[in-house]
């Protein structure tokens, strides 16, 4: 059994950057993504869509590179402009290098 | 709706027959308030004041929205296919007008009069100058019981003012600074495929060419009663949501209230007199003006918050849903209908 | 339903015209055993005993019981404003008195006979005090098969039933012991704002002030057989969901049973004859007997859940979801209708 | 639908009266053309092709499709008993038989000229030997506007045909390789208690066995507009997801492109000839070719998934749903009536 | 990029105590959370509503001492009397300092 | 406060599997377990029933033997027919007890 340790980025985000941050996250070298629907709270408060208090959660697992891409990313350019929460945790990973894009 | 008063109306009793401008504005008032629609929004903002966990589930408003909207599209492209098309040609083109100037003055009012910086000036005049499609249909609703005959092809018009305004707005948030996040091109292609766009416009075109006869076969689901009792049920969770946002009234101050209404008022009017230059009827013009005076929550807030994140998406759905769009319901659309009566 | 045969009964050939209770029982036990309502409770309840996996969407299931709550109300509300509300107060104050008998019925049986446990006792006798807004329904539709006419305000004394018995046996619970976990403020709170209450007494209050005639452009979305093919649907789910429920029949044993299906008929009975007394017409009181014999499995489970965490909710959403709901729909309310048919 | 004319076109002048057969064929592909039906799919395929993000909710589809089978049992079962049950022996045999060679047509197809490997061939063939119920549905409503009467009890037919086409192809593939990793008969139970079959033939029942006079009461929901309109709004969705997969299209070849189409055209003829064998109405038989022409797209694939997950699924979805079932809706039907018709 | 490491505190239980739970959370000291929809199994099965087997999945970052806190009181509070599951995990978390609160 | 620390195990998987996969769960030796409805892309892009992206998620808290169990069978059977994404993550669990089967 082939275990690899890779990363797991979770972001939780406003529902009107789903297609938005997907692409970026295949840009910077995802090979996938999956996206859960939420309710939530936080600080800013800032939801757009008729319906206050909705988001979206987005999980992919990553190498560590591509996770500090991610994240460099997400400092830079999401957060300041965006409801964004962005967290990464270890994971071991079955067939972890079908993870790795090439 | 859209003219047919004969299917439509067939028990005629709604009000008891009297000729067309005579009831005072008050009895008008008053039924407009005593609609199901009127009461349905009313209680949906109650349920959130009393702080009841009550709403509707999300698809199922999602779903109802979809309805209307295909709904709204279909009996526009039937209605459509009945007038030669030269026909609407004024009506569109002061339509188009009214889509580049609504925008225009509200960014202009909000940046001088209001104080507020481009970002947020552009996010609410990208609102306003769009169009509500749920105005629309009350004041479709509302002259229904006026018994006031209107144009069938008024859901063309909707279509046309839907996106104008937004680009409009938005471009003038570019042009003033270049934080944005997101290309034009990429918000355009997103408006003009969005939801509404597919659904008010793909409507018409079904509509409009569908084969004659065929119309009547789903006319019982897409109108009369199926259509007015899911508005309601639409409306009793708009005033849900329009509750939630009226916590933010107080923080948004005074201004935001006054320019809500002063807009909506302006814009209604202007509205009613394009109207009627164009050659609509007493209803349809009263329409046009409902649809000028209303602001987009359902189109116009996901553009903005891709194009101009620094806009405060609560000033703008604040303003549209918690003020405009009860005020219009409410007040505005009897007064348009008046205005439309005085004018002709 | 609520007296209106005229327009609810059109074609008027449901059944051979017979005089009022002519139909032998077993009669009409067949003709209500064979109504669509009852036939797809029972696919349901097969749907789950041969383990398939069909249910309908979570989102649909709630969006029906609005609907149906909504509709219900409205309708109630129309019927009221056409009543000079001194009719009602009799029917009222009986109905009130039932909320507060009901649950310590329930209370005593459950503690001294059934030997449950103080906390299982008050969080079952809370889902007994209360009500079933679907078997109000389907006694109605019963009643309009039957042709029995009935008070078009019935749906007021269900919204007055609703909630006063599932306080008064929290309190018991509470009084009894100190492990509660949320205080009856919020409980109270809760139950009042709560989904049922909002859309029935929302729904009686807008029917009530709508302006003449606008009942007329909704009611065939919220009446007639829209209403009554929503609640075929929504029966289908309810028969899924009591026939999960029927494998913990075994372990709660043979006094649940005997308890869930003793009480509706005592309680029922008690309801048609306070009915008759409030000088409700035998339609009217085998609706309140219905009521009365009913048990909530919408408004009560979540507030004992919240109260009295010790309560097993196994125990009582078996009792009133899988043994006392569908008795009363398929043997209980023609039973209750036998009942005043012989008292007056 | 179900040879009810005078009830289902009141208005009656869906086409100008015309004796059987005078339409040309043309003329007959144009009305199939722009019925809502065809425009509503057409149009999801739009959404899809201008890349717009519409689509219904989840929820929202799986509940139309809900209601539309449970609608088509009921109307079936009623029907049914209107029927000597020895009137349908024929035609239920002619559809068992069908329902055993469709599959392995199919695969001997798909194998010796297609050159798929056995797990591709034989889940393939488990869709074309399953039927589509909306390709039904699409059969009854353009014959209802050709003014064709057809059999009542054709539902029953739908839900014979379902089934066997399943499991004898995957009882091919199972043959043929071992690689197999569900039993058998946990995916008989699958497809047996599954949604279709749950709703299909449980609404069957139910419509069956419900009391005399109770259709009428919940027709209005079950039949005419609603069920039409809702119909136009699921084709949409179906339309979005059609479309989806027409990318898939160019990946799978011509080969499969071709067997989608010539497929449905040899299934659809003799189709149509067997049901003319057993007596079926020029209608009726129209109605069990355009059956046996479709592929299953609901029912089909999860078995499938289960059982070979080795078959690729991308291939046996793209054939039904991007060729087969638009090829039918719009050529295919039109063509096996005029088959129906040159053959009687 | 700062990156700070937080507390993920996961909580599963029934639907109806999603007000209660989410407002205590937050008098606990943490500065949002995220909710969702999940169905599932268990050694209870204890389910309120209508639907059984339906219940909610909430998620907070939280410092480790409110962190400490929450399994406290969910050890304390929650465990005996209702159908709750409770982990922790470890996560770095993009501009962390937000969710202290103060 | 008793904290044990489990192996949390999360799976993504096409929609058709839930029956089947959680039933393995439970029979490999998991005594509960948590579903959630995600869309998601990945490389495989396969997925059945009508609406294409759509897919589950299932988390389940298990002693160390289980999750080794349960990560072999994944990669044994799992992962050569089907689009399933397995990984473990280290969570530490109040009353953790609870969680080892017998
Ligand atoms: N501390 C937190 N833990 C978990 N989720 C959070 C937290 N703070 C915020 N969120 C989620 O992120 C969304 C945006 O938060 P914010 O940007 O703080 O308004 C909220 O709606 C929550 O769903
Ligand atoms: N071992 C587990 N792993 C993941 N989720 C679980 C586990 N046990 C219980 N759950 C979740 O917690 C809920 C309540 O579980 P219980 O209290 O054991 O009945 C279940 O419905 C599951 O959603
Ligand atoms: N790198 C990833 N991170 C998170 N989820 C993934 C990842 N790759 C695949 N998935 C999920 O697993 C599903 C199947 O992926 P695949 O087998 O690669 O087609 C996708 O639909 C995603 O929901
Ligand atoms: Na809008
Ligand atoms: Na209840
Ligand atoms: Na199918």
């Amino acid at each position: 059994m082939e275990l690899h340790t890779l990363t797991l980025i979770t972001i939780v985000a406003e529902p009107v950057l789903e297609e938005r941050l997907t692409r970026r996250l295949l840009e910077l070298g995802a090979t996938g993504y999956t996206v859960m629907d939420i309710r939530g709270r936080g600080t800013r408060g800032i939801r757009t869509g008729d319906i206050p208090g909705q988001g979206i959660r987005i999980e992919t697992l990553v190498t560590d590179e591509v996770a500090e891409a991610i994240l460099e990313e997400a400092t830079a350019s999401w957060f300041p402009h965006y409801a964004v929460v962005v967290w990464a945790s270890p994971a071991r990973v079955v067939r972890g290098d079908k993870y790795v894009e090439g | 709706m859209s003219g047919q008063e004969a299917t439509l109306l067939p028990a005629a009793d709604l009000l008891r027959p009297c000729p067309r401008g005579v009831l005072p504005l008050t009895e008008i008032l008053r039924l407009n308030l005593l609609s199901p629609i009127t009461l349905a929004f009313a209680l949906g903002i109650f349920a959130r004041v009393v702080k009841s966990e009550f709403s509707l589930p999300r698809q199922m408003y999602t779903g109802l929205g979809i309805y209307l909207l295909f709904a709204l599209g279909l009996k526009g492209g039937v209605e459509l296919a009945k007038e030669p098309l030269g026909v609407i040609i004024l009506p569109v083109a002061v339509t188009l007008v009214l889509g580049c100037i609504r925008p225009l003055t509200s960014y202009a009012v909000l940046r001088k009069l209001g104080g507020f910086n481009t970002d947020d000036s552009a996010g609410i005049a990208a609102h306003y100058g769009s169009v509500s499609a749920v105005t629309f249909i009350a004041a479709l609703t509302f002259l229904e019981g006026m018994r006031e005959p209107v144009e069938g092809y008024l859901p063309t018009l909707l279509a046309i003012l839907e996106s104008p305004g937004i680009h409009i707005a938005l471009a003038i948030g570019a042009l003033k600074q270049a934080d944005r996040t997101e290309s034009m091109g990429s918000v355009l292609h997103e408006v003009l495929t969005g939801r509404t766009m597919i659904l008010l416009v793909g409507g018409l075109v079904v509509g409009y060419f569908m084969a004659p006869g065929t119309w009547d076969q789903v006319a019982g689901f897409y109108d009369g009663a199926v259509f007015k009792g899911a508005l309601c049920l639409f409306l009793l969770e708009m005033g849900v949501v329009a509750g939630e946002r009226l916590g933010d009234l107080k923080e948004s101050g005074l201004f935001l209230l006054a320019f809500g209404v002063i807009m909506a008022v302006i814009h209604g009017v202007v509205g009613v007199g394009a109207g009627l230059l164009a050659g609509l009827s007493p209803g349809g013009a009263t329409v046009l003006g409902a649809m000028s005076a209303s602001a987009s929550y359902i189109a116009a807030p996901p553009a903005v918050r891709m194009t101009l994140p620094a806009a405060n998406p609560t000033l703008s759905l604040t303003a549209s849903l918690a003020i405009t769009f009860p005020f219009n319901i409410i007040f505005g659309i009897p007064l348009y209908y008046q205005v439309a009566l005085w004018m002709t």
